[in-house]
C-alpha cells in the first residue's frame, strides 16, 4: 500500500479486502451485464430469488429473465430437476427463443451440481441451444471475472463460416447504453461497412455463431472484450483494432483506423469526418470555455475511466485523479493520460477522502454510488446514462456528453449548498 | 409548427408532434400454454414480486445510527442491495461484503468474517455491525457464532477492551434460498432485540415500534401521529433520517454517517418498554413477540395504518395501551379524510382495482380500497404470508367482494389474470409499470419499492393524513388517464 | 381480449383497446391574423386568466370565523363565485346576494342593502358581514357607508345595541371593471383593517400574516413554520380550516358555520402587532401598508415563500423581525429540499417551461423553476402587475435567462407563443389544460384554481417542504408524459 | 310564507330577499345555459372580464367564449366602439363562425348602450349574423329569465322554410348534458324519425334557421322551452308534444306518444320499446330493491325536479321533499307527484332545516350546493352529472341514474362518519 496524501494506496488487480466497502460486484453481476442485452434467448438464473430480481436489472433497465428460485428443498436434495423442468417450460412459453444462458449463482456453485449435464439433456430434448455460464458471486474477485466468463460462452457458440462478401465488421465490448450501438452503427454505415453482430448492445444467438464472417473486429472496451478478440483472432483470424468514438479525437482516430484497413479513406470521407467534428467542437464551444481547467475526479470501472477521461480531457477537464472500482494493471496501462492520483478499489471512505483532499468541481461515477457525492455537495455525473441522456459516442455523443456536463456543473443547487 | 395543429388534437398528447419514429417492441403477443400459468404448477419463477432475505436485514441496519451491515458472502449481494437503496431513496448507503471469493467457498468464510469486522471497526468505527448471511455462507455452514466471538478476541487482543464497548454485534441469519426480504427484516427484528435488548426490572412508559419496510415519509407521520398522542416512543429501525437527509456538504468528519437513525441504547432499553408496536406483521412480527415472551414487554401486531380502518384499529390501540386519549386534533384529521373520500366517491366507487407488492401493503392497502368503494380483483402477495390473506379475506368479506388472492405467486401469474380482465386501476411497486402498460391501465405507485418516480420516499401513504395523499394519487391518476375524449375529465 | 394484445404496445396507453371513437372536437388550427394576437392591439379579450374584484373580496372575509360576503349585485356574482369556490375547495361556502332586479338597476340598492343586511343578521347571526360591492352597484352610484349606516340604525332601534357587538360591517368597493380577483382582496386586506383594526398604543409581540390566495394547505403549513421558529403570530383571512374541514355530520347548531378561520379580535388587535406580513404582494400589500401607516405596525411585503430564495428572504426577515434565531429544524427542511434539487438535476436541468396565472404566484414560481435550472419562456400574468415582472426580471437577471412576460395579457397570445415555440412543460392554473393538450405538452397544476385534480388545496407549494412537493410533482410529470418509447421512463 | 315543520315556506315565483342566501343565479347565467353549446357562432360577452371568464363554464365544461372585457374607461365613456371593434376582430379569427351572440351584461345594461345599433353596423359589415341578447344580471328573478331571453333570440333566427319531406322533428329544451341528446337521437332514429335541430344540445346556426321544416316539437324540459314551442306553433304551425326521456316508463310514453303522432306504431315497435325497458328494469333490479322505501329530497330548478323526480320514484324512493331553486308555479304544477314538503328557493340555512327535520337517504341537488350536504353527511347526487357518469335519457339512461344512486348510497364513507 502507497499512500497519496492521507489516501491509501493499493495495488491493483487485488482481490478486496473483507470490509472494506468495495463497490465492487460478483461474477454474476459481470456476465449479466455483459449478455444482459442478447435478445433472442431466454435468460435463465439457476439459485434463488433474489439473483433472479436483482439479475433482471441490467444498466437501469429491466430485462425478461427467469429461474429456478431455489429453495431449502432443491438446496439440500439438489436443485437439477427443477433446473431441467424450468428450462423446459421457458422453451413451452417462449417458443421463439432461439437458446437459452443458464447462469448458475452462489447456491449451485457449492453444491457443484452437474449443470452442464442438463443442459446437455435439454438440449437434446428441444432442440435449442442451452450455455451454462459458471458464474456463482464468489467466483471471481469482480464483475470483470463475470465479463470473461460471458465472452467465453459468447466464443464457443462461435462456428467458422465463410467471409462476408461486402466489407463487415464485429464491434466488441459495446453495450448499447443510452443507444450508443446505433451512433457507432450510423459512422461506420458512414463508412459503407455491414455491421455482422455487436457484442452485445445489439446481438442475436444467430449473428453471434455467424461473426466468423467478419474481416475485421473493432474492439471498444478493451478491458471486457480483450480476450475474447484476441481468441478470435487465433480461431477465425480476424484482427482487430481497438477504437474509441468517446471524444471528437478519438472518434476521427477511430473512423480513420478503420477506414484506413479497408483501404476506404478519401478526400471526401476526409472532409466528411472533419466537418463533423468542427459541428461538434462548435457546438460545445461555450461549454468546453466554461470546463477549462476545471478539475475532475473520476472513479468508475477502469475501461470507462479511459473513455470518459479522454471526453473530460477533451472539455478542458483536468483530471486530478481516478480511481477504478475494478481493473487489471493491463486496463491502467491503457489510460494514456496520468493524473496526479491513481487508486484502484476505493471503500466508502477513501470516496470521501478523496473528495477532501481534491475538492473537485466534478465527479463522475457510477449511478449506484453517485449520492455519496451529491450528498457532500459535489457536482456528480453518473453513469450509465439514462437514455434521455442520450448516446455519448461520437461526435453527436460529444455534444450530450457535454451538455450533461454542463447541466450538473450549472446546477444551481449548488450555490445553495452553503448559503 | 403552428400550422401542422388542429386546434384540439383528440389524442390528448400528440406523438405525431414529438417527431419520434414509433418502433414496436416486441412481436405479437402468444398465450402461454395454459397449464403453466399458475406458478405453483411450474418450475420456472418469472418475474418475482419480492427478493432475498439479506436485503431485509440491511434495511432494518441503516435505521440504527452509525451501524453496518456486513454482509457475509459475496460482492454481488451488496452490490445489488447498494443500488436498489440508491434507486428507492437517492442517498447514500453504506455496506459492507466480507468478499467471498474461491477459498471462502472452500474453506468457509472464517477468515472474511474475521478480517472484515477488524477493517470496519479500524476504518468506520460503527456503533453497531450486524452479520448478515447470504445463501453461501449459510450452505458452506459457516458457524457465524464462532467467528465473531474470535474476532472479538483478536479486537479485544489488539485494542482493548473499550473497542467492544463502542462497537455493538447482531448475527441475523438469512439464507437467500428461503423466505424474502421481508422475513429478513423480520428476522432482523428478533436478533436485534434478542442481541441487545435489557430488562432492568424498572418498567418505563415508553411504547416501541417496528414499522417495517415504511418509508422514511411514514415513519416521520408515525412520529406525529405518536407526537399528536401525547405518548413516549421509540421507533426501532428509524430510517427516516438516514436515508432521507438533508445535502450536507462535506462533514467536518469523515468517514459520514447521515445523521439519526435508532439509537443502540434504545434497543437496550426496548426490554423495559411497556408494550411493543409491529405495525407490519410480517416485518416485525418475531421482534415484537420475542420481546413480548422474554422481557413481557406487552406485544401489539397490527396491519400498516392505512386508511379509515387501519388507522382507526392502531389509534385505538394506542390509546388504550398508553391510557391517553384520543386527542381531538387526530379526530380532525380522521374526518378531512372522510371528507376527502365523500368528495371522490364517485370517482372510487366500483372501480376495479388489482393489488400488487408485500404483503404487509398489499393486506391495508386492499382494506383502503375497499373503504373507498372500490372492488379488488386480483391480489399478488409477493411473498407467502399467513397473515395477510387473513387481512384481506376480513376486508373483503365486511366490504362483500369475492378478489382473487395469489398468495406468494410470482407476477406472471398475476399479470396473465389482468390481460384476461383488465382492471380500471394497479396498485402496486414500480415493477408493475410494465403490465400497466402493456394493458392500458394506469398505475398508482406504492410499497417496495417505488424508484422510477420521486418522492415517493418523503410523502406518508399511512395515517390518516397518508391516507388522504394516496386517495388523492388514487382519484388524480385516474383522471390523468387519457382517454380518447379526455375533457370530460377538466 | 388477450389475444389482440401486442406484448408492449408501444404507444403506452392504447386508446384502440378502449374501443372508444375518436372523433376530432374542431377542424384543422388557422392561424389568426398576426397583428391581433397581442392582447394590447385588439378589443376582443380571449381567455382571460383573471376574474373580477369581487371573488377576491369574498375569498377573504369565507377567511374569517363566522363571517359572510353580501355582494350588492345581482344573484349571478355570488352564484358563479359559489360555483367557483365549490369546485376548488369541494366544500360548502355561505355568499349572500343582494338581489338586485330591475329597481334596484333604477332606483339603486339602498332597499336591498338594508334589507339584505337585516336578513343575514336575523338568520344567520354572523361575526362579521363584508359588503362586496359588483359594477352595477358601483356604476348606480350607491352610497354603501350611508346605506349601511342606515341599516345598523334600524338594527339598533328593532334589536337593541347588542346586535351590533355581535356583528360588524366592513365594506370593499370592487368595482368588477378594475383589476382583478387579486386586487379585490387586496382591496379587502385593507378594509378589513381599515374598519376593525385598533391600537392600544401598548405593542405586542405578535407577527401579523397576510397570506392572499394561498390554498388550506399553504396557509397550514406556513402555521407550522411559524411554530418551528417560536413565534407568536396571527393568520388574517386564514382559510385553513372553513374551507377545507373535517366531515362533520349534522351539527348541533345551524345555520352550520365551518370551525375556525380568524376572529375578528385578531383583526382589532393587529393595530399592536409587531409587525405584518404580506406574503402575496398582489394580493395584501393594500392591507400592511395601511397599518403600517396607520398603527405604526412594521409592513413586510414579499414575495410567496415558495422555493429557495423566496423562502430564505421569508424565514430571514421572519427571523430578523422576531428577533428569534432560525432553528436546525428550518435548516434541516431546506437542505432536504437541496437534497431532492440535486436528485434530480438531470430531470429540470434546461427543461423550458412557461407559466400562467396570479401575479403572486406566477412571480415565485418562476424564480423557483430557475432555482432548478429551468429555462422560463412565456410568462403570462394574469393580472397586470407592478410588482411580479419586477421580481420576474430579478429572477432572471440572476440566472441569465431570458423569458418573455406578457404582464396582464390574455392567455391567448401566451398560447399562441407557446404553439410556435413550445416547452417542455407548462406550469400553470386548470385554465391552460386545453392548451396543454392541444400542444401535447404537459401541464403541472397549482396557483388559482386548480379544480381539475384533487387534494391540490390540501398540499402546501410554500416553504421548503412545498418546495419538495411542487419539485416532485415538476418532476414526475415530465416522468408521466408518454414518450413513444417510455421505457426510458422506467 | 308558511310553515312546514321548522322550515318557513314561501309562495313560488317570487324574487328572492335580499341577504337570503339564495342560490339563484341571472339573467345572463341563465341565457349562457342555453346558448352555450351552440358551435358555429361566436359568444361574445359585452360586460367587465368577469362575466366573460365565468361564463365560459356552461354546465361544468369550458367553453370558447370571448368578450369586450369593458374597463372604468368604457363604463365611463360608452363601449359601443370597443364592443364593434371586439366583433370585428372576433369575425377575422374566427372566420368560419355563422354568426355572433352578444350577451349584455350588468355594466352597460345600467348605461344604456345602443347595443342593437352597434349589432346592425358589424351586420352590415361583416355579414354576419348578429345577436344581441339583453341580459344584464339584475334584469330577471333568476336565471330562467335568461333563458326565456336566449330562446327569444333564437326564434327570431328561425325563417319560414318548406316541411322536410321525411318526418322530422325539432328537439327543444335539451341540453346534452353528459351526452343525453345522443341517447334521445339514438331512440328518434330507432322511430325513424329525422332530427333537425336539437334546442340546444346540437345546435348550429343554419340548422335553427330552418327548424320549422320539422312537423313536430318535441318539448323536453317545458320550463325552458314552452314558450318557445307555443311560439313556433303560433307562427310555424308545429305542434309540439311534451315528452319525458327520464326513466322507463316516461320514455316508454314518450317513445308511443311521438310513434303514435307519425302514425309509426306497430307490433314490432312495440315489442322493441319493451324488451329495452324490460333489460333496463332487469339490470336495476337489485338496486330498485336497496333503494325501495328509502327517503329522497330533492333541491334542484323545477324542470330538473320533476325529471330526476321520476327517475327517482322509479328507482324505488320516496320523495319527502322537494325544493325548487328557481321555477314558476306553472313548473310546480308540472309535477305530478305530491311529495310532503314543496318549497322555493330555499336559503343555505333552510337546505339545513330540511337535511335535519327530514334526515333523507339521499340528497339530490346541483353541483354547487352539494357539498353543504355532503359536509353534513347525507348521501349526496350532484347534477349536472360529469360525463363519466354517462346520460341519464333513456333506457340505458336510467341504468346509468341507477348505477350512480347505488355509488352514493352505498359508499362505505358514509358508514365512518359516526364511528
Amino acid at each position: 500500500m502507497g499512500l497519496c496524501g492521507s489516501v491509501p494506496m493499493r495495488a491493483c488487480g487485488m482481490a478486496s479486502e473483507p470490509g472494506h466497502m468495495t463497490q465492487r460486484s460478483c461474477a454474476y453481476f459481470g456476465a449479466r451485464y455483459v449478455l444482459g442485452p442478447i435478445k433472442d434467448v431466454l435468460h435463465v438464473v439457476h439459485g434463488p430469488a433474489g439473483c433472479l430480481y436483482y439479475g433482471s436489472m441490467v444498466r437501469g433497465r429491466l430485462q425478461k429473465v427467469v429461474g429456478t428460485d431455489l429453495g431449502v428443498g432443491e438446496i439440500v436434495m439438489g436443485g437439477l430437476s427443477r433446473l431441467k423442468d424450468a428450462l423446459i417450460e421457458a422453451f413451452r412459453m417462449w417458443p421463439e427463443k432461439s437458446g437459452a444462458f443458464v447462469y448458475m449463482t452462489c447456491g449451485p456453485g457449492i453444491t457443484g451440481d452437474d449443470v452442464e449435464g442438463v443442459a446437455a439433456q435439454v438440449e437434446k430434448e428441444t432442440r435449442k441451444k442451452v450455455v451454462v455460464i459458471h458464474c456463482p458471486g464468489f467466483s471471481k474477485i469482480h464483475q470483470s471475472g463475470g465479463h470473461s466468463l460471458a465472452y467465453d460462452a459468447l466464443f464457443r457458440l462461435i462456428k467458422p463460416v465463410k467471409k462476408a462478401q461486402e466489407p463487415t465488421v464485429n464491434i466488441i465490448g459495446e453495450y448499447n447504453v443510452a443507444g450508443e450501438t446505433k451512433s457507432i452503427r450510423a459512422l461506420l454505415s458512414g463508412l459503407g461497412l455491414r455491421v455482422n453482430t455487436v457484442f452485445t448492445g445489439d446481438a442475436k444467438l444467430e449473428d453471434i455463431s455467424t461473426s466468423s464472417s467478419a474481416h475485421l473486429n473493432i474492439l471498444i472496451c478493451g478491458s471486457t472484450g480483450r480476450k475474447f478478440a484476441r481468441l478470435m483472432r487465433e480461431k477465425f483470424g480476424i484482427p482487430h483494432v481497438e477504437a474509441s468514438f468517446y471524444g471528437t479525437t478519438a472518434t476521427s482516430r477511430a473512423v480513420r483506423k478503420i477506414a484506413d484497413f479497408f483501404d476506404l479513406m478519401d478526400r471526401n470521407m476526409l472532409l466528411g469526418v472533419m466537418e463533423q467534428k468542427f459541428r461538434a467542437l462548435d457546438e460545445t464551444e461555450a461549454i468546453r470555455k466554461a470546463c477549462e481547467g476545471k478539475k475532475a475526479l473520476v472513479v468508475l470501472g477502469a475501461a470507462r475511466i479511459k473513455s470518459i477521461g479522454a471526453l473530460l480531457r477533451e472539455l478542458g477537464f483536468e483530471i486530478i485523479g481516478i480511481a477504478s472500482i475494478f481493473a487489471s494493471n493491463e486496463d491502467y496501462r491503457g489510460i494514456c493520460f496520468n493524473p496526479p492520483l491513481t487508486m484502484d478499489d476505493p471503500g466508502d471512505d477513501e470516496f470521501e477522502k478523496l473528495l477532501r483532499a481534491f475538492t473537485p468541481d466534478l465527479v463522475v461515477t457510477n449511478s449506484r454510488e453517485q449520492w455519496r457525492s451529491v450528498k457532500l455537495g459535489f457536482p456528480t455525473l453518473a453513469l450509465p446514462q439514462e437514455e434521455f441522456r442520450g448516446s455519448f459516442a461520437g461526435y453527436e455523443g460529444f455534444i450530450n456528453f457535454a451538455k450533461d456536463v454542463q447541466r450538473v456543473l450549472t446546477a444551481p443547487v449548488w450555490r445553495f449548498v452553503h448559503g | 409548427m403552428i400550422n401542422s395543429l388542429s386546434e384540439i388534437p383528440i389524442e390528448g398528447i400528440t406523438y405525431k408532434n414529438l417527431k419520434i419514429e414509433k418502433k414496436p417492441i416486441t412481436q405479437d403477443y402468444v398465450p402461454p400454454p395454459l397449464e403453466l400459468v399458475p406458478s405453483s404448477k411450474r418450475a420456472v419463477c418469472i418475474d418475482p414480486s419480492r427478493t432475498c432475505m439479506p436485503l431485509g436485514a440491511m434495511w432494518a441496519t441503516l435505521g440504527v445510527h452509525r451501524a453496518i451491515p456486513f454482509v457475509q458472502g459475496a460482492q454481488g449481494c451488496t452490490t445489488y442491495v447498494r443500488y436498489t437503496f440508491a434507486r428507492i431513496f437517492r442517498e447514500p448507503a453504506s455496506i459492507a461484503s466480507a468478499s467471498f471469493h474461491e477459498d471462502a467457498a472452500v474453506f468457509g468464510g472464517r477468515q472474511n468474517l474475521i478480517r472484515g469486522i477488524r477493517n470496519l471497526v479500524c476504518r468506520y468505527r460503527p456503533e453497531l455491525i450486524s452479520i448478515v448471511t447470504t445463501c453461501s455462507s449459510e450452505v458452506i455452514g459457516d458457524d457465524i457464532h464462532s467467528f465473531l466471538s474470535e474476532a472479538m478476541d483478536l479486537l479485544e487482543e489488539e485494542f482493548g477492551r473499550e473497542v467492544l464497548d463502542v462497537t455493538r454485534f447482531v448475527i441475523v441469519n438469512t439464507p437467500s434460498f428461503a423466505g424474502s426480504h421481508v422475513e429478513g427484516y423480520n428476522r432482523a427484528s428478533r436478533e436485534f432485540l434478542r442481541a441487545l435488548a435489557k430488562s432492568t426490572g424498572q418498567k418505563s412508559r415508553t411504547l416501541y415500534f417496528i414499522p417495517g419496510f415504511m418509508s422514511p415519509g411514514d415513519i416521520r407521520e408515525l412520529k406525529r401521529i405518536l407526537e399528536m398522542m401525547d405518548v413516549s416512543f421509540r421507533i426501532l429501525f428509524d430510517i427516516s433520517d438516514t436515508l432521507d437527509c438533508p445535502l450536507v456538504g462535506m462533514p467536518e468528519r469523515i468517514p459520514y454517517y447521515p445523521p439519526g437513525g435508532t439509537r443502540v441504547e434504545d434497543f437496550v432499553r426496548a426490554g423495559d418498554g411497556s408494550a411493543i408496536f409491529a405495525l407490519s406483521p410480517d416485518a416485525g412480527r418475531a421482534g415484537a413477540l420475542w420481546l413480548e415472551k422474554v422481557h413481557r414487554v406487552a406485544a401489539r401486531i397490527m396491519p400498516i395504518p392505512m386508511g379509515i380502518g387501519c388507522t382507526d384499529e392502531f389509534i385505538k390501540s394506542l390509546s388504550e395501551i398508553a391510557e391517553v386519549p384520543i386527542p381531538d386534533s387526530i379526530k380532525w384529521e380522521r374526518g378531512i379524510l372522510l371528507d376527502a373520500m365523500a368528495d371522490t366517491l364517485h370517482y372510487t366507487m366500483m372501480k376495479r382495482v388489482a393489488l400488487c407488492g408485500d404483503p404487509d401493503f398489499v393486506a391495508s392497502a386492499t382494506r383502503f380500497v375497499c373503504e373507498l368503494g372500490m372492488i379488488p380483483t386480483y391480489i399478488l402477495i409477493g411473498t407467502r404470508s399467513s397473515t395477510a390473506p387473513e387481512t384481506v379475506w376480513k376486508a373483503a368479506e365486511e366490504y362483500n367482494v369475492k378478489p382473487v388472492v395469489f398468495n406468494g405467486g410470482d407476477q406472471f401469474e398475476w399479470e396473465y389474470a389482468l390481460k384476461n380482465d383488465p382492471p380500471d386501476l394497479i396498485l402496486g411497486h414500480s415493477r408493475c409499470v410494465n403490465i400497466s402498460r402493456e394493458i392500458g391501465v394506469p398505475l398508482v405507485r406504492f410499497g417496495f419499492p417505488v424508484y422510477d418516480r420521486v418522492g415517493y420516499q418523503r410523502q406518508p401513504f399511512i395515517g390518516y393524513r397518508g391516507g388522504e395523499r394516496f386517495l388523492a394519487l388514487i382519484v388524480n391518476t385516474l383522471l390523468d388517464h387519457h382517454y380518447p375524449d379526455d375533457r370530460t375529465h377538466q
